[in-house]
């Protein structure tokens, strides 16, 4: 018995091996049957807009709308994106989106680089009172807005910038502030401390230490920042219809009202179509930053 | 009469072969202790046994039952586990009675099996505590508890001290060899504690890649390893080991120092092929008993380590490092010189091709 | 709206050839996005467009509920629009005390407006401390049904001529498969709807005495019990109806799905650029065919004040614009409404707008709810009429007694 | 021996603290100055213009005199809380079965939280597209052969909020999976062998073992969820604008109308401040358990 590295065959009778499973065993067909009616619940808003942005409207007015399309035509995705009107402007969705960019593009960048530095202040720098600000940011963040719309248009008009992409931007950063230096200070404290220590001792200083440790070891941190931006303001709404002026008002917003303002006959093809269209950048979003995605909404979420 | 015995067991995750045919019998009211470094195998193969992971191929018995196919709680097992897995929002007494209570099991009946675990072990002023308000070590005694209630003939333990610091970690493995004196269930324990498998085990099987490499009470492991893993493993500070040849007939030459072998036992008698030469560092004899010995040599101290009770001596035999035990007393310092000796009837001497014992 | 939308582009091109570096953009909101709307303000654009200057559309879909807090919070923001449409009467009261608006005594007194308006209550409501600050654009009356000749053919009844005889008919309507009355859900519909109903069912006198003296007494008495009995059952004839705008009941009418609608007499829009015409396709009643009355409500324009003396300079060609002759007979008669000078030759108008013109030059008029009550007493009320409208459990007494509290505590 | 002066307080830290100076102005000015400023205002008259005309509690007693606030409020109470148990429920249920080491768990988690990436405008007009009587599910159950068939939340005031509660969860479960998808994750697997072990069924592990232990990932998911709800406003507006009537008006609606379309802002701020209370009802006993047993001084 002592050497039983054991490679001898023993004789077995009965079981053996793996439990034989049945694929189609009811605990698999529970789990399966309910997910794919799920998913099923979950996709059909989307195959709906997808078919009946493909329909012409006469099929639409005879049909189902979750038959698929018979004639596809992209005359509704035209439409919308160039030609679908709010009052005199026929432009289409495509001004809302272009807004919308000039809108996302330095909101998001202030908002990350703004809220980036506090967080690394929070996280490395504490002084007096940073906690004491930070708790009324983190309860901010809760604060209706509705409370603060008002004193926002006259802390704006005071400024000079109400109405314009400046005034939108600010408030984007003030109201993306909380989550964002949350989700920034947690990440910092999380990076070990000796290497801010060590670039301490080596004589960097506040900036050189963002710039040349922080910053490069952060990129997942602000990818996951960024994408929890880009949908926020992408999706917002009631900044957009308050603090902007119609020729500049968000996709959203544009696309709220071309849906919801008729000229005679409604055109739902056209409507999905335009509401697909404003769906499209953020799902583009989602569907390729994947777990990034989860994990920024779930960082900012469960650590809060 | 075997308690848990393990037929030709196979165990892939995917394309790779976590545990290959492995055999293994274990008799009724064994202390079995499954010893390696981390990933060689052991904490799962005691899943297989606990029916928690499924076998991809090979036969489980316990108690002359193939349970390959049961379920973990029909098995007859109770299971212990590093983290103590204790139920965090149930009193002590409702983490010892859940399983029971769920298995349907008289009222009266839970009262006295879980008194009587707590008496055991020693944790009747805890039982209306939460796990939360109890230390590292009340919370694995509870952990140990839960195994107990069920009343079962196999004991599992999944890494059950590591998580607890260095002085517990004694106490609580007094406490477990006692519980075992005391009950006589067969136990399987993994660990990958020397110190724990040597003082715990009737036998220990040194396990290494998915393969069992030795099986055998902890005397023999220590005193006979069967390959140069298991010696290597076994023992602290390690066995040294000194690279050389036997192509001289009961001689070990290594450089230009020979030993002679006299009464080394050899498994199959000698071989003139290259070999290691194992020799336990506690082994060695140093200052004037050295020349009493078989094997003597003059050697320089270039480390010393004071560790109290005793000290460890660095030094080397024909270049190759040498570590030698001695008492914590003696005057040896750095750059002394100094005499060894040992009886090579105590080395280990292995096939440095197939690394197995000669 | 396409071939409008080239217009527009092929007005602003000739324009910015010919008048090249005097043009003065001008942003101009307003509320204005149906078809027939649209096609009305497209004449102010070209108009305006024809002065050198340029118009910058900033239309804001969604009814006046909506456009109305997007221009006054820019007005009040600090970037305030070049002009912007605005019901005249209380709703920029305060905008005018805060002396955020353009000051038009000059250019009226120079137009002579205090002569040319009709009826001069319009210019009434534009004045604050006898200075004037907006231009009346057009008139719009509440006080008329759209009665859809298709509808009541299929039904196999007359077109009726008044309300009893609508509500009479309705049961064949509905046995037609046809909704009676047709309803947008939007909160103005409703209670614009209610206005008119108390007009036509409890007179005048009745009207003034709650909407002008705000007397909660008599709108808690039997008089207006009757009126709430009549918007009850006009409730009942609506049931079916289930669309949202105003335009899309108004189709209900064109299409003859529906019977008839209460609006105003901007509805009349929709039917012209439908193609159809008044006496053949449709038939309008004023004043429901009870009380022939016209409402003298409308649109204003208000110029918010500007550093810019260009700007300012534009302001006021913009408003001189508006009031003239041509472009009144022109706007008007694209958007339905009745021109706010008497001076003027509308014999283009059609069949409704005659009648309109007859029942103005006549004198049978009466204020716009909008010129007597404020934003906040018109919004409560809103709030109840759209909330009696859509939940039928509440009676017509409970409704009465809601309404009369809005009253007693209205300013 | 150089003599090193300890700097000014004031001047420690110096860039951290101009670094912060945002996230200080924000706190301050933003966050506490313009929520003081609009709660002061409430107690004034004002109309169109803030006017510091002060009336007491009136505009206060106004708003608990006013039907569509009433109506408001009852909507979110019912949306409110039916959000809740529906989305931890099913948000929870989702989760289990994700964590039943399925096949495909990837492109189910994709498919069940792609919704959460949408804007509420989005999510509010495609409901209101499947929901229209004429053409949506109506008119497929009726072409079915169930003539009678009547399926109209969205022109029903008796229950156009079950309408925006189905597009609410379609929108918001997701991201309560993913969050109660971790917290299970993030469960010692031990506990899951010690339970097979006491062969304890897994829904019962799951009940009377995983959820207690969860307890800080469903008060985390419900303070989000109840701060979410108090905001909703989109939502409403593209898809029903608060019809039929007023029947499915919110608060964050009633504010904006009475700030902006009625120009009566000293009742859109008594509106807001009652949202601000309601917010402070749900977030300072969560706050209070969560920082407040750790450390007792804050």
């Amino acid at each position: 018995m002592t050497n039983s590295s054991s490679n001898t065959t023993v004789e077995m009778t009965g079981p053996r091996g793996a439990k034989p499973k049945r694929a189609l065993s009811p605990r698999n067909i529970m789990i399966y049957g309910v997910l794919l009616v799920v998913a099923c619940y979950y996709l059909l808003p989307l195959y709906v807009m997808i078919a009946t942005s493909l329909k012409g409207m006469p099929e639409i007015r005879l049909g189902n709308i979750f038959a698929p399309p018979v004639d596809i035509t992209f005359e509704p995705w035209v439409k919308a994106w160039s030609q679908a009107c709010t009052g005199l402007n026929c432009e289409g969705l495509s001004r809302g989106f272009w807004n919308s960019v000039r809108i996302l593009i330095p909101s998001v960048a202030i908002s990350i680089l703004i809220a980036s530095v506090n967080g690394y202040a929070l996280a490395n720098w504490k002084f007096k009172g940073a906690e004491v600000f930070f708790t009324i940011l983190i309860f901010g963040a809760f604060i209706p807005y509705q409370i603060m719309i008002y004193p926002m248009v006259i802390f704006l008009r005071e400024l000079g910038l109400f109405g314009k992409l400046g005034g939108l931007v600010l408030v984007h950063t003030v109201f993306g502030m909380p989550i964002l230096t949350l989700l920034f200070r947690n990440y910092f404290t999380s990076l070990p401390e000796e290497l801010f220590k060590a670039a301490r001792v080596d004589g960097a200083g506040f900036w050189g230490i963002y710039f040349r440790i922080m910053l490069p070891m952060s990129i997942p941190i602000f990818v996951v920042a960024m994408i929890l931006q880009v949908t926020g303001i992408w999706n917002d709404f009631l900044f957009g219809v308050i603090y902007t002026k119609p020729d500049a008002y968000p996709m959203t917003v544009q696309l709220n009202n071309i849906v919801n303002s008729v000229q005679g006959v409604k055109e739902y093809n056209v409507n999905m179509a335009a509401t697909l269209l404003t769906g499209v950048v953020p799902l583009v979003i989602y569907f390729a930053s994947g777990k990034l995605f989860v994990r920024g909404i779930a960082a900012g979420a469960v650590k809060g | 009469m075997t308690s848990v015995s393990i037929k030709n067991l196979d165990l892939n995750f995917g394309s790779v072969k976590v545990l290959k045919q492995l055999n293994l019998e274990i008799d009724h009211g064994e202390f079995l202790v499954l010893l390696g470094a981390s990933g060689c195998g052991k904490s799962t193969l005691l899943n297989c046994i606990a029916g928690l992971l499924e076998v991809s191929d090979g036969q489980i018995h316990i108690n002359d039952k193939n349970v390959t196919w049961e379920e973990p709680s029909d098995r007859g097992i109770g299971m212990v586990f590093q983290s103590y897995a204790l139920y965090p929002q149930m009193t002590v007494k409702g983490n010892l009675s859940f399983g029971l209570k769920n298995a349907r099991v008289p009222k009266d009946e839970i009262e006295s099996r879980v008194a009587r675990a707590a008496e055991i072990l020693q944790i009747e002023p805890l039982l209306h505590r939460k796990p939360a308000a109890l230390s590292g070590g009340q919370r694995q005694r509870v952990a140990i508890g839960r195994a107990l209630v069920r009343d079962v003939d196999v004991f599992l333990f999944d890494e059950p001290l590591s998580n607890l610091d260095a002085k517990l970690r004694a106490d609580l493995r007094v406490e477990i060899k006692r519980l075992h004196q005391k009950l006589h269930n067969t136990m399987i324990y993994v660990t990958h504690d020397q110190v724990e498998a040597m003082t715990l085990a009737d036998r220990i099987a040194i396990m290494k890649e998915g393969l069992i490499q030795q099986l055998d009470s902890p005397a023999e492991i220590y005193n006979r390893p069967v390959n140069k893993y298991v010696a290597d493993f076994i023992g602290s500070p390690s066995m040294n080991f000194l690279d050389g040849d036997m192509s001289t007939k009961g001689k070990f030459k290594t450089g230009g120092t020979e030993i002679d072998l006299g009464n080394y036992e050899f498994v199959d008698g000698p071989i003139g092929a290259p070999v290691w030469f194992g020799f336990r560092p506690e082994h060695v004899i140093v200052g004037e008993a050295a020349t009493s010995q078989p094997f003597s040599t003059k050697v320089v101290a270039e480390i010393v380590e004071p560790m109290g009770s005793d000290t460890l001596v660095w030094t080397s035999i024909e270049n190759q490092p040498f570590r030698v035990r001695v008492d914590g007393q003696a005057s040896i310092k750095t750059g002394d010189e100094f005499l060894l000796g040992f009886d090579p009837a105590r080395a280990s001497i292995f096939d440095k091709e197939n690394e197995l014992r000669v | 709206m396409n071939s409008l939308k080239k217009l527009l582009v092929a007005t602003t091109a000739i324009c910015s050839v010919t008048a090249g570096a005097f043009a003065t953009d001008l942003e101009v909101t307003h509320w204005w996005t149906s078809g027939g709307e649209a096609a009305a303000v497209a004449e102010f654009a070209k108009a305006f467009n024809a002065t050198g200057n340029n118009w910058v559309d900033g239309a804001i879909a969604g009814g006046g509920g909506v456009a109305r807090p997007v221009i006054i919070s820019r007005i009040l923001g600090g970037d305030p629009m070049g002009a912007t449409q605005l019901n005249h009467g209380r709703q920029a009261e305060e905008l005018v005390e805060a002396g955020l608006m353009l000051d038009l005594t000059d250019i009226a007194t120079e137009g002579g407006w205090r002569d040319i308006v009709n009826p001069t209550g319009l210019l009434d409501s534009c004045t604050v401390d006898g200075k004037i600050y907006c231009v009346p654009v057009n008139i719009h009356s509440w006080q008329w049904i759209w009665l859809s000749h298709k509808a009541f053919a299929d039904a196999g009844v007359d077109v009726p001529s008044n309300w009893d005889e609508f509500t009479a008919s309705a049961d064949a309507l509905v046995a037609a498969g046809k909704t009676p009355l047709a309803m947008g859900q939007q909160s103005w519909q409703s209670s614009g709807a209610f206005g008119v109903i108390n007009v036509a069912i409890g007179g005048l006198d009745l009207w003034t005495k709650i909407n002008v003296n705000k007397d909660a007494e008599a709108a808690a008495g039997p008089e207006m019990a009757k009126v709430f009995e009549a918007y009850g059952a006009a409730r009942v004839l609506s049931e079916g109806s289930n669309v949202q705008d105003w335009n899309q009941a108004t189709n209900m009418v064109i299409t003859g799905e529906a019977g008839g609608q209460i609006m105003g007499d901007w509805a009349q829009g929709e039917f012209q650029v439908a193609g159809q015409t008044a006496g053949v396709d449709y038939t309008c009643l004023p004043g429901l065919g009870v009380n022939e009355i016209i409402s003298t409500g409308g649109d204003a324009f208000y110029f918010p004040k500007n550093d810019d003396p260009e700007v300012t300079a534009a302001q006021k060609e913009l408003a001189k614009l508006m009031i003239s002759k041509p472009v009144q007979v022109a706007f008007n008669l694209k958007k339905g409404s009745l021109p706010v000078r008497g001076d003027i030759d509308m014999s283009t108008a059609n069949d409704c707008m005659q009648k309109g013109l007859e029942i103005l030059a006549a004198g049978n008029i009466m204020p716009d709810g909008n010129q007597v009550l404020s934003a906040d007493t018109s919004g409560q009320i809103e709030d109840l009429m759209v909330e009696f409208w859509n939940d039928t459990s509440m009676t017509p007494a409970e409704a009465q007694a809601a309404y009369a509290a809005i009253i007693a505590e209205a300013d | 021996m150089a003599q090193s002066t300890r700097p000014n307080r004031l001047f420690r830290n110096l860039n951290a603290k101009i670094a912060a100076l945002p996230m200080i102005a924000t706190a301050l000015v933003v966050f506490i100055g313009f929520t003081v400023w609009t709660i002061v205002h409430s107690f004034t008259k004002s109309k169109l213009l803030p006017k510091l005309d002060f009336v007491g509690f009136a505009q206060y007693e106004r708003l608990w005199g006013t039907r569509r606030w009433l109506v408001s409020i009852e909507n979110l109470a019912f949306y409110g809380i039916s959000s809740l148990v529906f989305s931890l429920t099913i948000g929870f249920l989702l989760a289990c079965l994700l964590d039943q080491k399925i096949r495909f768990e990837n492109t189910f988690r994709t498919i069940i939280l792609y919704p959460f990436a949408l804007s509420f405008i989005v999510t509010g007009l495609v409901w209101q597209w499947i929901l229209n009587p004429e053409f949506g599910v109506q008119n497929i159950v009726r072409s079915l052969g169930f003539s009678e068939f009547v399926f109209d939340p969205l022109y029903n005031a008796d229950v156009v909020i079950f309408g925006i509660l189905i597009a609410g969860l379609w929108q918001g479960t997701g991201f309560i999976m993913v969050i109660m998808l971790a917290g299970l994750r993030g469960i010692d697997q031990e506990i899951w062998k010690a339970s097979r072990i006491d062969g304890i069924p897994s829904w019962k592990t799951y009940i009377f073992v995983v959820i207690p232990m969860m307890r800080p990932v469903f008060i985390t998911a419900l303070v989000l969820i109840a701060a979410g709800i108090v905001k909703v406003y989109d939502l409403v507006v593209a898809q029903t604008n608060g019809g039929p009537g007023n029947a499915s008006e919110v608060p964050a609606k009633y504010v904006y109308d009475m700030m902006f379309k009625n120009q009566n802002l000293g009742q859109g701020f008594a509106a807001s401040t009652v949202m601000l209370l309601s917010v402070l009802v749900i977030l300072i006993p969560w706050a209070y358990l969560e920082f407040g047993g750790r450390k007792g001084d804050k």
